[in-house]
């Protein structure tokens, strides 16, 4: 087991909680934060991919990493879209969860 | 020379450890929010501070070391700016239930 | 035929065409954008039918070339750069989003004008950019050979259509819009694992590339099973397929009667041209069959549920989201008709060009009569000031030209002839019957009758002629029913144009790359 | 190496201990808390996997601004959070389906080819011709210069959405949801000495992003960060979302980009292809200008939709 | 706040900011550079443009005070402060780690000089380093308000001390106590 | 020297991970937030030993960054609440009806 399989596995774990988050959590900000959670697993799984494919002397593949890079300022991106409906949603409704509308 | 630098860095480091583990400790033993704020701005910033100082013979000079001189005080900045921040609220908090001091 | 095309532009005009289809959504985004207020309608409308321009020149270039384009961005091939490509399919639906854009855009001038007296307003800004950007990101999906690239240009369709959902700003529509964020960002991560395992497996994202190292006849890693596995269930999730449909019809119902038209013709099918790229462009056959079963039964489900639904349903507009879950399903069914191993011996597929162009056509006839029918709801319900079914009696009689263009969408949605969805349905039947999968008639034939159920709830007492004259809170501008029957007669135009003339959407298909006739 | 796998896998069960904490915690409060340390040491992941471009990202977008945002919106919940949980059944099937999702990613992991992929080799090889260092850059901004340029365009289209959430009549009015009723002196202490400081540090991580870590992303969210910083302090005031200046800097980057990968056509052959001879100063512009879009776009994405003072 | 020499002062306050912000960016890219006397020219002028943009942003959020820093005081305050943290580092981590916690803690009032804004925030900032005290705000007569870990310390004394020395580096205001 | 200083990497971490409990344990929201903190200073500490140890480019730039950013939890913390929802744990379960 090296150290780069275990953060893969990590990588793995981090997923499943995090899809497990955003099936169970009622409330909105939890789903964000699971969401946040399972695209964090999944870059991780992308950077040790990239850190296998460490060659020509670097440690890691940049092409994934650049990719990491996008991926991250995206799903910020995705975040702060996100958490503005949600204060709309409660500014709104006072609820801050989707369970008891149609 | 090296030895000796080796050594220093070695103590500085184990030095700058127990500060770090003073913080933890203070953060979970002391009694109440307020002192709990005062182990955490100070002895991790000394922590931290000796961590650096025990780097500075293992990095590339000039440039290397005052750069992490400057870190510290960057942390020194942020520690002192966040212990009257949280203690402020804190503090806010506990005036509006009992007569200030 | 020939002569035709001989004034289309030379083979190396061909490539950067796809560049410019790609930049100009983007590049007017950012000048409306920056320009504002009046400005942006502007440049949308100047904007479209350039668009349009382009798109009519890369389908006569395929179609000249009788091949795929191809564009290698930056001049650095894959696997290290990324390229553009467009076959036939890609081509068929630039058109196809080009053309209904720019009805789009012509209808909903009324809708998002900028006040008098202001300088500029909340929803005319954002929809006009939001509807450039919807644009670029579907020009980006249908021209996308990369599998990351594709992930900014579904991440760029998200971006676009989620405040679509909510400009009007109630709170229903608000979380509707969360719903579809919520899954939308779980289909694009779910989309991006799949794309790094493929990466780690095979170290290329080119779809190509991919598809040849698939095929190389070393054993499928199991990266790669996963990674398909993972981006079909991410992409499902954002063509709201059965079971994972939640989001849709509030969604769609929800959004202003241009911006679903936008999300319900246009949106959900960019989700599923990649699952279409997926499994035909790089997936090796024999798994491709497997899946196809899998898909294809979730499709049925849809098309018999979305049916069900919509029957129910007391609002047009959440009716018209429903067919819309069932007429998704359709597509679903041309996985197992295009993928069959029925009509050959061995495992090695026969691709049906039937069901291959009745699979579009489907897919175009429905872009163009949803579109077409979301506007008509939005022109009744600004009529009548409501959008209840049971309001509907007499309708005929007050919006004519609104109705007749309602009931023409309908029959293309019905599959009745001559209309575009009589084509494809006719196509996909008979090819499920040639490969000997009579089955899925059953499910067409009845998703069929629902349809007509759904719709006849709608038509028939829009058109009796008894009962008191209803009378319009609004008057109905001619010019915009004029747009939506120009859509709907183009649903209908689709099955009278004789079915030789649908090579177009074969280019590229035929052994051009990965499966093909043996 | 025994020791630094003991140090990773103490890593990582940090990581996965804060992460479950951050799915079962409490209250919303506490698991944004959990979260926000979990990203701290993600950043450290990053570190160990030879990946401190994305480490750099990670830091700066997670310790800063990711923080203000969640601890913003975990303020506002509704008090009677407590809303239904799923029963026993849902919550049971869905452990079971992430479970599954999980140990096949984990066999997945565990099966990859040996030794991995790479176009290390091949991005490397062609560094030298573009005039930089730092490969990630070069992936960046030119390999895949398509895929940075349509995200940076995201962010433009994530601010519109943004601001298309404000109420009508607040629309041409300035985002005021970050400035505090009442900073303290600390507080406006740090708005004054730090933003200078970070400034420098922006600047030198998109600079030294052509050979070294670092690059637009970064050093546009460390600006941001400052600029958020003298917003909360009340010290300067978000632009009006009506002005053409602010919409002119947010497609800066873009539109620069864009323009320069037009110009490729005749200059470098391509569509967004550089010209050998002065491919970096050309590259230095674009990131130039990115940084720029990036840091106003984060820092008004951060401000929020006009008028949203609650 | 407007003077005779505010002009003049802010001149020289941009020059003294702008050379500290130099310095800071030789810090920061100085690393890179394997040797610093061949310091790339770019480099060097992107570090000029960093640092008057930096001065701009220092100028505009902090406007400079008049009156001018007097060095050697400057030097025995930071070399005081530095000692301060350390001595509060150690005080805390004595009474964190010692088998019975030694604490009394509550509140001190401590009706400081500097008037409100950045002195008074700074003068806080940097007792907040002194060991034992943490201010935690200001009372409604305008005095500093520090929660003490142990009032059994002469914490006021030391608090004094750190006062008079600032004084002495920044000159002294007008204050309203 | 590197392994020691490795060594030390971990220590520090392992130290204020110890402090992680106060997160768990709270009971205030700010003294969950102060074990944030001390993290977040830990690991300034820990990636510049960790730096030094693998000579690592960009490490201590990643470690400025973190520094120049330490502050922000607190300050969001502080700004974006009322004085009594730092010390209140909000929401717990039988929770008042506001509406």
């Amino acid at each position: 087991m090296s150290s780069v399989t275990l953060f893969g596995l990590c990588g793995a774990a981090l997923v499943g909680l995090g899809l497990f988050g955003l099936i169970v959590q009622p409330g909105v900000l939890r789903k964000i934060l699971a969401f946040n959670l399972l695209g964090s697993g999944v870059l991780l799984l992308f950077g040790v991919i990239a850190r296998r494919g460490a060659a020509a002397g670097i440690g890691s593949d940049p092409v994934p990493q650049a990719l990491i890079i996008t991926a991250l300022v995206v799903a910020f991106a995705a975040t702060v879209l996100a958490v503005a409906l949600l204060r709309r949603l409660v500014q709104e409704t006072g609820r801050d969860s989707l369970d008891t509308d149609g | 020379m090296t030895l000796a630098l080796n050594v220093f860095t070695i103590v500085a480091v184990v030095l700058g450890l127990v500060f770090f583990l003073a913080g933890t400790v203070g953060l979970l033993r002391f009694p109440d929010t307020l002192t709990r704020l005062h182990a955490l701005t100070k002895a991790d910033n000394l922590g931290l501070g000796l961590v650096v100082l025990g780097l500075l013979p293992q990095v590339a000079w000039p440039f290397g070391g005052l750069k992490l001189i400057a870190l510290w005080l960057l942390a020194l900045l942020a520690g002192a700016t966040v212990g009257p921040l949280l203690g402020h609220a804190v503090w806010t908090h506990a005036r509006g239930r009992e007569p200030p001091p | 035929m020939d002569s035709l095309f001989t004034l289309t532009p030379p083979a190396a005009w061909g490539a950067p065409l796809l560049v410019t289809a790609l930049m100009l959504p983007v590049a007017a985004l950012m000048l409306a954008f920056v320009l504002g207020g009046r400005h942006a309608e502007r440049v949308v409308l100047a904007t479209l039918p350039i668009g349009l321009g382009v798109a009519v020149a890369i389908a006569a270039a395929v179609l000249h070339q009788g091949a795929t384009l191809h564009y290698d961005l930056g001049g650095w091939a894959p696997p290290l750069g990324v390229s553009l490509h467009a076959d036939g399919l890609s081509a068929t639906l630039l058109l196809t989003t080009a053309v209904v854009l720019c009805a789009v855009g012509l209808y909903a001038r009324a809708d998002f004008r900028v006040p008098s007296g202001a300088r500029e307003a909340r929803a005319p800004l954002a929809f006009w950019t939001l509807l450039l950007a919807v644009w670029a990101g579907l020009n980006a999906v249908f021209l996308g050979q990369d599998l990351f690239n594709l992930y900014v240009a579904l991440e760029l369709l998200t971006f676009a259509a989620v405040p679509l959902v909510c400009l009007r700003g109630s709170p229903q529509t608000i979380a509707a819009a969360l719903r579809y964020l919520l899954f939308a960002l779980l289909g694009s991560v779910l989309y991006l694992l799949g794309g790094a395992l493929f990466y780690g497996a095979y170290g290329t994202l080119d779809i190509a590339l991919l598809s040849a190292r698939l095929a190389s006849g070393d054993p499928i890693a199991p990266a790669a099973l996963a990674a398909a596995a993972l981006m079909t269930a991410g992409l499902l999730a954002k063509t709201a397929l059965f079971p994972l449909h939640l989001w849709l019809p509030p969604a769609h119902a929800g959004a202003p009667a241009a911006g679903s038209a936008v999300l319900s013709a246009l949106v959900v099918k960019a989700s599923f041209f990649l699952i279409l790229r997926l499994w035909f462009d790089v997936m090796p056959d024999p798994l491709t069959h497997l899946a196809a079963q899998v898909l294809a039964t979730l499709g049925a489900a849809a098309i018999l549920f979305g049916g069900i639904l919509a029957l129910r349903q007391a609002r047009l507009k959440m009716l018209i989201a429903y067919s819309t879950l069932a007429q998704i399903g359709y597509l679903f069914l041309v996985f197992p008709l295009v993928a069959s191993p029925a009509a050959a011996p061995a495992l090695d597929l026969v691709q049906a060009p039937g069901a291959w162009t009745g699979g579009v056509l489907q897919l175009v006839s429905h872009a163009f009569a949803k579109a077409a029918m979301f506007m008509a709801a939005g022109l009744i319900a600004g009529a009548l000031g409501h959008d209840q079914v049971r309001g509907l009696g007499g309708l005929g009689r007050v919006l004519p030209m609104t109705v007749f263009a309602f009931a023409l969408a309908g029959l293309s949605l019905m599959g009745l002839p001559p209309s575009g969805g009589f084509a494809a349905k006719w196509l996909l039947l008979s090819a499920a019957i040639e490969t000997g999968q009579w089955w899925w008639t059953l499910v067409m034939l009845a998703g069929g009758l629902l349809t007509g159920g759904y719709l006849f709830r709608v038509l028939a007492p829009a058109l009796s002629t008894r009962g008191p004259p209803l009378t319009l809170v609004k008057p109905v501008e001619r010019s915009r029913e004029l747009v939506v029957l120009g859509l709907a007669l183009c649903s209908v135009v689709l099955g009278l144009v004789p079915l030789s003339s649908f090579g177009l959407v074969q280019i590229g298909r035929l052994g051009a790359t990965g499966i093909g006739l043996p | 190496m025994s020791l630094a796998l003991a140090a990773d896998a103490g890593l990582a069960l940090l990581i996965l201990g804060l992460a479950v904490w951050t799915t079962i915690a409490r209250t919303a409060f506490g698991a944004v808390i959990g979260f926000m340390a979990y990203g701290f040491l993600v950043a450290l992941v990053w570190v160990r996997l030879a990946a401190v471009d994305v480490a750099l990202t990670e830091a700066a977008l997670g310790s800063g601004l990711t923080g203000v945002l969640l601890l913003g919106a975990a303020a506002r919940l509704p008090r009677d959070a407590a809303a239904a949980r799923p029963g026993w059944g849902l919550r049971l099937a869905a452990g079971v389906v992430s479970a599954a999702v999980a140990a096949g990613l984990a066999a997945v992991v565990l099966l990859l080819p040996v030794p991995g992929p790479t176009l290390a080799p091949v991005a490397t090889a062609t560094l030298p011709t573009l005039g930089l260092g730092n490969p990630v850059t070069g992936v960046l901004i030119a390999y895949r210069a398509i895929d940075t340029l349509l995200e940076s365009v995201v962010l433009v289209l994530a601010l519109i959405g943004l601001w298309s959430l404000a109420r009508d009549e607040d629309w041409g009015g300035r985002p005021d949801a970050l400035r505090a009723a009442n900073p303290g002196a600390a507080l406006v202490l740090l708005a004054q000495v730090l933003p200078p400081l970070g400034l420098l540090v922006g600047v030198h991580l998109f600079w030294t992003g052509a050979i070294a870590p670092g690059g637009a992303f970064q050093g546009g969210t460390v600006l941001a960060a400052m600029w958020v910083l003298t917003l909360v302090a009340g010290l300067t005031r978000p632009p009006r979302v009506g002005g053409r200046g602010v919409r002119l800097l947010l497609v800066a980057g873009p539109a620069l980009f864009l323009a320069i990968g037009v110009a490729g056509f005749w200059l470098g052959g391509a569509f967004l292809a550089y010209p050998a001879a002065d491919a970096k100063p050309l590259i230095l512009a674009i990131e130039a200008a990115l940084t720029l879009s990036i840091a106003v776009a984060l820092g008004l994405l951060l401000a929020g939709p006009p008028g949203a003072r609650e | 706040m407007t003077r005779p020499d505010a002009a003049p002062s802010i001149a020289r306050a941009a020059a003294a900011r702008g050379t500290g912000f130099f310095g800071c960016w030789l810090l920061l890219a100085g690393p890179g550079w394997s040797n610093p006397a061949a310091a790339p020219v770019a480099d060097v002028v992107v570090g000029l443009l960093a640092a008057a943009a930096a001065t701009w942003a220092s100028l505009h959020l902090l406007a400079p005070t008049p009156g001018r820093l007097r060095l050697g005081a400057l030097g025995r305050l930071v070399l005081r402060f530095l000692w301060q943290s350390i001595v509060g580092g150690i005080d805390v981590a004595r009474r964190a780690l010692a088998p019975r916690l030694s604490l009394q803690p509550g509140y001190l009032v401590y009706p400081a000089r500097p008037p409100p804004g950045p002195r008074r925030a700074l003068f806080g900032a940097l007792t907040s380093l002194v060991p034992g005290t943490l201010p935690v705000g200001t009372d409604s007569r305008g005095a500093l308000v520090y929660h003490c870990l142990d009032l059994r310390q002469p914490v006021a004394d030391g608090l004094a001390r750190d006062e008079a020395l600032m004084i002495a580096v920044c000159g002294e205001e007008a204050t309203d106590v | 020297m590197s392994e020691f200083l490795l060594v030390a990497a971990l220590c520090v971490l392992g130290t204020v991970a110890l402090g992680l409990v106060a997160i768990l344990r709270g009971p205030t929201p700010a003294d969950r937030l102060s074990a944030a903190q001390l993290l977040g200073t830990g690991g300034v500490a820990a990636l510049l030993l960790l730096g030094v140890a693998t000579d690592t480019a960009g490490v201590t730039d990643l470690a400025l960054v973190l520094a120049l950013l330490a502050a922000f939890a607190a300050v969001a913390f502080v700004t974006q609440r009322t004085p009594a929802d730092v010390v209140a744990e909000p929401a717990s379960p039988p929770a008042q009806e506001p509406e």
